[in-house]
């Protein structure tokens, strides 16, 4: 009933990006990832998610080997996320954007849809109200018939969370879910991601904010040049020395500068394009 | 671009009038249609086999977002399927509605077929890659003269008939394609608003966030290459039906760029748009006709101003059937 | 036989030069735009058009000598198709820059279409005879034959492409065209100017293409309205299978795409033993672009994306 | 959107009202833009030449013509839709329809179904082989076209071997595989057969294949610009076998594109006459210049030739019906311009008369008829 990294790596060419992180996630807690910038977070959930390949090591989610699925199937095996940069589908309404999560389940009725329109309305429903009691949790159900693309970016942060969660996901990845978002925002946010904590469910959040981390999670790793540093409960890493060191002692200035750059074209809500 | 906006601002009470009135005025054309002189049928009928190629086109193009530039090919298969199946090319003389399916069935291989190699390619690599597979099937087409004819094409076609009743004349085609045009927006229709459809703009909108989200892209694409072939080799049928001719000149890739203008100009992944766009492109020549040249450059002209000016098209994607029909019925 | 191979390279050199000048011009604009400038083949087109025009006045009006009218018609000639180039894109493509990206795409389509039923108007549809630039010599290299006009095209041409490699790589303009097509937001926040840049390349790309388009016009002896089409179609071909965007790659697809031609004429025969015949050359062409963006889906030379490295929104 | 609906009244307004009697409309259809917009336009105005002097000496029997000018745009879809059009309008009883035999193919059952006659100008054989009862064609088909000069070729030039290289296009290739079988016929040997593209515009791979085979002559069944394009570069790549070319290259064009040292020796087969062959011919040439400001057109002479068609049809016929044209029009028999025609049952001409002709400097030099 765990997500197992056994001897995860990932390399991209000469440069190793994860080295060797083995570690487990117990269902039922909120897990934290931590580091500077370039210590592999983000990759950590991209190979989890599948959108990255994993060079060698494995990735175990109740003992079903993830790495070696398709993107849809991992997605299919219970496993959802969000994006450091907000990828909702633009023109859809926020309605339809959480909908269309109901596809792996409901898309074997669809010539029944198209020729039957009872059929067709009864199932839509049946999705439109699952989605609706989501948007709600996340107040979005006023904006439920708004494009995805015009709503405020703190509302698409929310509206990217909750179509992570509309299909109650065994595994849900957070990519930075607080950033751009101002201090009440976050301050929201961070209530309604622990409203949403379920003893089925591992969430791993990747997060700057410490704020946030130290709030919601029971258990926090902390990344360091692609390998894992520490592992423990928030106090044991504000304890820390190791951890300290890793923060203020050998943090790339130039990766802080980007990392701040992208945040703000983020904010502003610029498409960026980055070389792999 | 105050011209853009003040036509984009389609007020609610004036939106009732405007549905009302686009409800009449088809009510009247198509009530008007049988009474017409023959010319004028022709050119409807005309304009229907366009209506509904970009009805097909739209499924890739407008709901899935994948530039296909080689839609023509669909067509092509259709109508060869007609003019092989009931000419005396290989004197086969099978039924009109049989061969429908069988094209229908070809269509849909076709579309696969093309789908498989183009999956993987985005935007504009995916858009030369169909561009290429049309010229492709043109190409053979015009080479194979043993089964095609070759450059000569196909003539004296069967005249097509229905359980007996014979569709020869233009008005006879007027009422079958006015069947099949609205069966396939309506199913087109029905699609989008399905969960494939939304499946459809998911991948439209962002490819990847899709699969992340448990799309099985590849199959969700290829069953929009798929449908939207058969409704274009329905559409090909139907016209070598009507022609009783066919040769590989009406399969250029200038068809293909025709109907993709048609749905851009008309509103992109809308059906009332790709009315609107065949109207525009279809009619216009044809009502301009002794202008000779100057129309076509009048039309080229026109398509600028008209994509400057609303460069999502003369009709907004949210006005779609489903708005048209609240309009007209809704509270 | 070696004479055969001799001369068909020779043949693939000229045409592939050709197809590279005016697979530059699509290959800037959409590094800059990612837009497809369908109306660049017509920019090839009016650069014959107009050569022959200030040629025409030149030499009957003015009684200009050959030589010098024949090169003042050709500098002047791709200036003025550089300059129309620019005011096309404003009128037509910039007020579509932040639309969705099939819009100016179609915009280009209208452009395309108006300049050739215009030109067709104007000049009459009919293509015309072209004057030769070049005095047309043979020589015998080893049994094939090359002419003078042939490797004249082959120095202009490159002597063009390197022009151009200059102005992208070593100069000013250069580096701020590839600044803006590296991105567009981020050289806006430097400073650059973007609309300068745009222009820029609204300017370079349609005046090689013009030249394309004049030597064309005199190798083969004709122009017409219509001529900018299939060459468009296959230089944007050359330019997607060389990677679009990417500078060299247009170059070397414009080869590749030459030598195939060539090559599927010559050997297409032999090898199929006469079943498939030089008709089939351009479906061997498709075939091989295909199967190239299958291995490689970017093109050739084209940047490798990995899929979250880029923000692939919605194309249109 | 208004004038739309102001044709569509005046459409239906011709539909009801009643057809006037002493006035006779000619539907014309050929491409008047695009590539080939030259030879439509050109061949309709040598009948608008002569239909105009007929109106202006008060018609035939008191009957004036009237014409009805469309673009097909060498299209088939377009071609139907003008001969509906056509067939739509009671006033039209003949038509000098389609250039193109693929446009005939689509156009001449929709002609055969509303009963209006043709003089179509599509030069396929296969177009008189359909059992068509309303057609005509007052032009050689290819079969004649390609006839003399593969005589020519085995006769006067003592040609052994041929090589055919034809555009893969309707009349380029039709018009290729009859002259490869009346030259095998006449004792030649075809020693190959090479396709091209239609849109192609460079010949420089094809000519090296072809350059070692040593062919005599070269049949080119194609059009123009290619049939330019192909002269010149033949010559430039060194090849000397006689290059023969169907009625597309008989225009100034083709000496001017390819360039006069180019195609020197040339041989094209063309149905039409010199334009100093008679003086009927050169006055016509004369009358054409004065009218439209430019030299005749390949076919402007067939036009002028279905206009004096057509004034015989008015003058033997009973009425003014479609029947009744038809009926003057298979039965016709009249001195031309190009000689005197009559058809025989199935439309086609009973003698069709062609010509080669060589260039030689900037003209085009007789030098066999039949």
């Amino acid at each position: 009933m765990t997500l197992v990294f056994n001897k995860l790596r990932k390399e991209y060419g000469q440069v190793v990006a994860i080295d060797d992180v083995t570690a487990s996630f117990a269902p039922g807690l909120i897990h934290g990832v931590i580091g500077p910038n370039g210590a592999g977070k983000s990759t950590l959930i991209n190979m989890t998610a599948g959108s990255y390949t994993v060079s060698a090591g494995s990735i175990m989610l109740d003992g079903k080997r993830l790495d070696k699925l398709k993107k849809y199937q991992i997605a299919n095996s219970g496993v959802a996320r969000t994006y450091q940069n907000i990828r909702l589908f633009d023109q859809m309404t926020a309605l339809e954007n959480l909908e269309v999560c109901f596809y792996p389940s409901d898309v074997g009725g669809t010539w029944k849809e198209v020729v039957w329109p009872p059929y067709a309305s009864a199932r839509r429903d049946r999705r439109r109200e699952k989605c609706m009691e989501i948007l709600r949790l996340f107040d979005l159900q006023g904006h439920a018939d708004a494009e995805a693309g015009s709503l405020p970016y703190g509302r698409q942060r929310m509206l990217e969370i909750a179509r992570a969660l509309v299909c109650n996901p065994r595994l849900l990845l957070l990519d930075e879910p607080a950033a751009g978002l101002n201090h009440h925002e976050t301050a929201d946010l961070t209530a309604k991601l622990a409203a949403q904590r379920s003893p089925d469910r591992i969430t791993i959040i990747v997060e700057h904010d410490m704020d946030l981390v130290m709030a919601l999670c029971d258990n926090i790793i902390v990344m360091h040049h692609g390998k894992l540093l520490f592992q423990g409960t928030p106090a044991e890493v504000q304890a820390s020395t190791d951890v300290q060191l890793a923060y203020l002692g050998t943090a790339n200035d130039i990766d802080d500068i980007r990392a701040a750059a992208q945040d703000r074209r983020a904010q502003l809500g610029i498409r960026t394009r980055r070389r792999s | 671009m105050s011209v853009a906006e003040s036509l984009a601002a389609v007020r609610p009470r004036s939106s009732r009038a405007v549905a009302f009135l686009v409800f009449a005025v088809a009510i009247a054309l198509i009530a008007a249609t049988p009474f017409l002189p023959n010319y004028y049928i022709r050119v409807i009928d005309s304009l229907l086999i366009y209506i509904l190629l970009g009805i097909g086109l739209n499924i890739v193009i407008g709901y899935t977002g994948l530039l296909d530039l080689g839609f023509v090919a669909f067509y092509a298969v259709g109508a060869y399927s007609y003019a092989l199946l009931a000419s005396p090319q290989l004197d086969l003389h099978l039924p009109f509605l049989l061969i429908l399916v069988v094209a229908a069935c070809l269509g849909a291989i076709t579309g696969i077929l093309l789908g498989i190699p183009v999956l993987r390619l985005r935007g504009d690599y995916l858009a030369i890659v169909t561009l290429g597979f049309g010229e492709i099937v043109r190409i053979i087409i015009n080479n194979v003269d043993w089964l095609t004819g070759g450059p000569k094409g196909i003539a004296r076609l069967d005249k097509a008939s229905i359980l007996g009743i014979q569709i020869a004349r233009p008005v006879d085609f007027f009422w079958l394609l006015l069947v099949v045009v609205l069966l396939a927006g309506l199913v087109a229709w029905r699609l989008e608003r399905s969960i494939l459809g939304k499946a459809w703009a998911a991948i439209r909108e962002d490819q990847d966030a899709a699969r992340g989200i448990g799309i099985n892209t590849t199959n969700a694409k290829l069953a929009a290459f798929a449908t939207s072939a058969t409704i274009g080799s329905i559409a090909g049928a139907i016209f070598a039906a009507s022609q009783r001719f066919v040769s590989p000149e009406s399969f250029t890739l200038q068809e293909s760029v025709l109907i993709v203008l048609m749905i851009v100009i008309g509103g992109i992944g809308n059906i009332l748009g790709i009315v609107a766009g065949a109207a525009i492109l279809i009619l216009l020549p044809e009502v301009l006709r002794e202008f000779a040249e100057w129309r076509i450059l009048f039309l080229g002209l026109l398509m600028i101003f008209l994509i400057i000016v609303r460069p999502a098209g003369i009709v907004p994607r949210s006005f779609g059937p489903d708005k048209l029909i609240r309009r007209l019925f809704g509270k | 036989m070696l004479g055969n191979l001799i001369q068909q390279t020779v043949n693939a050199l000229t045409i592939g030069s050709i197809y590279a000048l005016i697979a530059l011009g699509y290959t800037m604009v959409y590094g800059v735009l990612r837009m497809i400038n369908f109306a660049h083949g017509e920019m090839f087109m009016l650069g014959a058009y107009v050569a022959f025009l200030i040629l025409s006045m030149l030499v009957g009006d003015v009684g200009m000598a050959g030589a010098i009218a024949l090169t003042v018609a050709f500098v002047v000639a791709v200036f003025l198709v550089g300059l129309i180039g620019v005011g096309i894109e404003r009128v037509a493509y910039k007020p579509l820059r932040n639309s969705t990206r099939l819009a100016p795409m179609l915009s280009s389509l209208g452009v395309s279409l108006s300049l050739v039923t215009g030109m067709q108007i104007l000049a009459g549809p009919q293509p015309v005879a072209f004057p030769s630039f070049f005095p047309v010599v043979r020589y015998e290299v080893l049994g094939g034959t090359i002419t003078s006009m042939q490797i004249g095209i082959l120095v202009a041409a490159f002597v063009l492409m390197f022009g151009l490699h200059f102005l992208v790589n070593r100069s000013r303009i250069g580096i701020i065209v590839r600044a803006v097509s590296e991105s567009r937001p981020t050289a806006q926040l430097l400073g650059i100017n973007v609309n300068g840049a745009i222009s820029m390349v609204f300017f370079v790309g349609p005046l090689l293409g013009a030249a394309g388009g004049i030597l064309y016009a005199s190798y083969y002896g004709i122009m017409s309205p219509t001529m900018g089409a299939v060459i468009g179609l296959k230089a944007f071909t050359a330019a997607i299978l060389g990677g679009i965007g990417s500078i060299p790659g247009a170059m070397l697809g414009a080869f590749i795409l030459a030598f195939v031609e060539v090559g599927g004429t010559a050997l297409l025969p032999v090898i199929t033993h006469g079943v498939l015949g030089t008709e089939y050359r351009d479906v061997l062409t498709f075939a091989i672009l295909i199967l190239v963006l299958l291995v490689r889906p970017a093109g050739i030379l084209g940047e490798a994306v990995s899929e979250e490295s880029i923000v692939y929104k919605r194309e249109f | 959107m208004r004038k739309f609906i102001a044709t569509l009244l005046l459409g239906a307004s011709l539909f009801a009202g009643p057809a006037m009697a002493e006035q006779i409309t000619i539907g014309l259809s050929a491409p008047l833009s695009g590539p080939q917009a030259y030879f439509g336009t050109t061949w309709h105005n040598g009948f608008k030449l002569y239909v105009d002097k007929l109106n202006a000496d008060g018609g035939v029997n008191g009957v004036t013509v009237a014409y009805d000018q469309q673009d097909d745009k060498a299209d088939p879809r377009e071609g139907t839709l003008v001969a509906q059009k056509f067939c739509d309008n009671d006033k039209v009883v003949l038509g000098l329809v389609n250039f193109n035999s693929g446009v005939a193919q689509s156009t001449l059952p929709i002609y055969e179904d509303c009963s209006l006659p043709t003089m179509t100008f599509g030069s396929n054989p296969s177009l008189t082989k359909q059992g068509y009862k309303l057609m005509v064609r007052p032009v050689a088909n290819d079969l004649a076209g390609a006839l003399l000069p593969a005589e020519y070729a085995l006769g006067k030039l003592g040609a052994k071997t041929a090589l055919v290289v034809n555009d893969k296009q309707v009349f380029g290739q039709g018009i290729s595989e009859i002259f490869a079988k009346n030259f095998q016929d006449g004792g030649g040997k075809v020693i190959d057969t090479i396709s091209v593209a239609p849109s192609d515009v460079d010949f420089a791979a094809v000519l090296a294949q072809i350059k070692p085979k040593k062919p005599d002559v070269i049949y080119l069944g194609a059009v123009m610009p290619q049939l330019a394009l192909f002269a010149k570069q033949m010559h430039e790549q060194g090849i000397t076998a006689t290059l023969i070319v169907p009625d597309g290259g008989y225009t100034p064009d083709l000496i001017k594109q390819a360039g006069e040292p180019n195609v020197q020796g040339t041989l094209v087969a063309i149905q039409v006459p010199p334009m100093d062959a008679s003086p009927e011919i050169a006055e016509f040439a004369k009358l054409y210049k004065a009218k439209y400001g430019e030299d005749a057109g390949p076919y402007s002479i067939y036009g002028y030739v279905q206009g004096q068609i057509l004034e015989q049809v008015l003058k033997t016929t009973k009425g003014l019906t479609r029947e009744d044209i038809n009926t003057a029009l298979h039965a016709v028999k009249v001195k031309t311009a190009v000689g005197e025609l009559e058809f025989d049952e199935t439309g086609e001409l009973k003698v069709a008369p062609s010509y080669l002709y060589k260039v030689e400097g900037s003209k085009f030099q007789l030098v066999g008829s039949k």
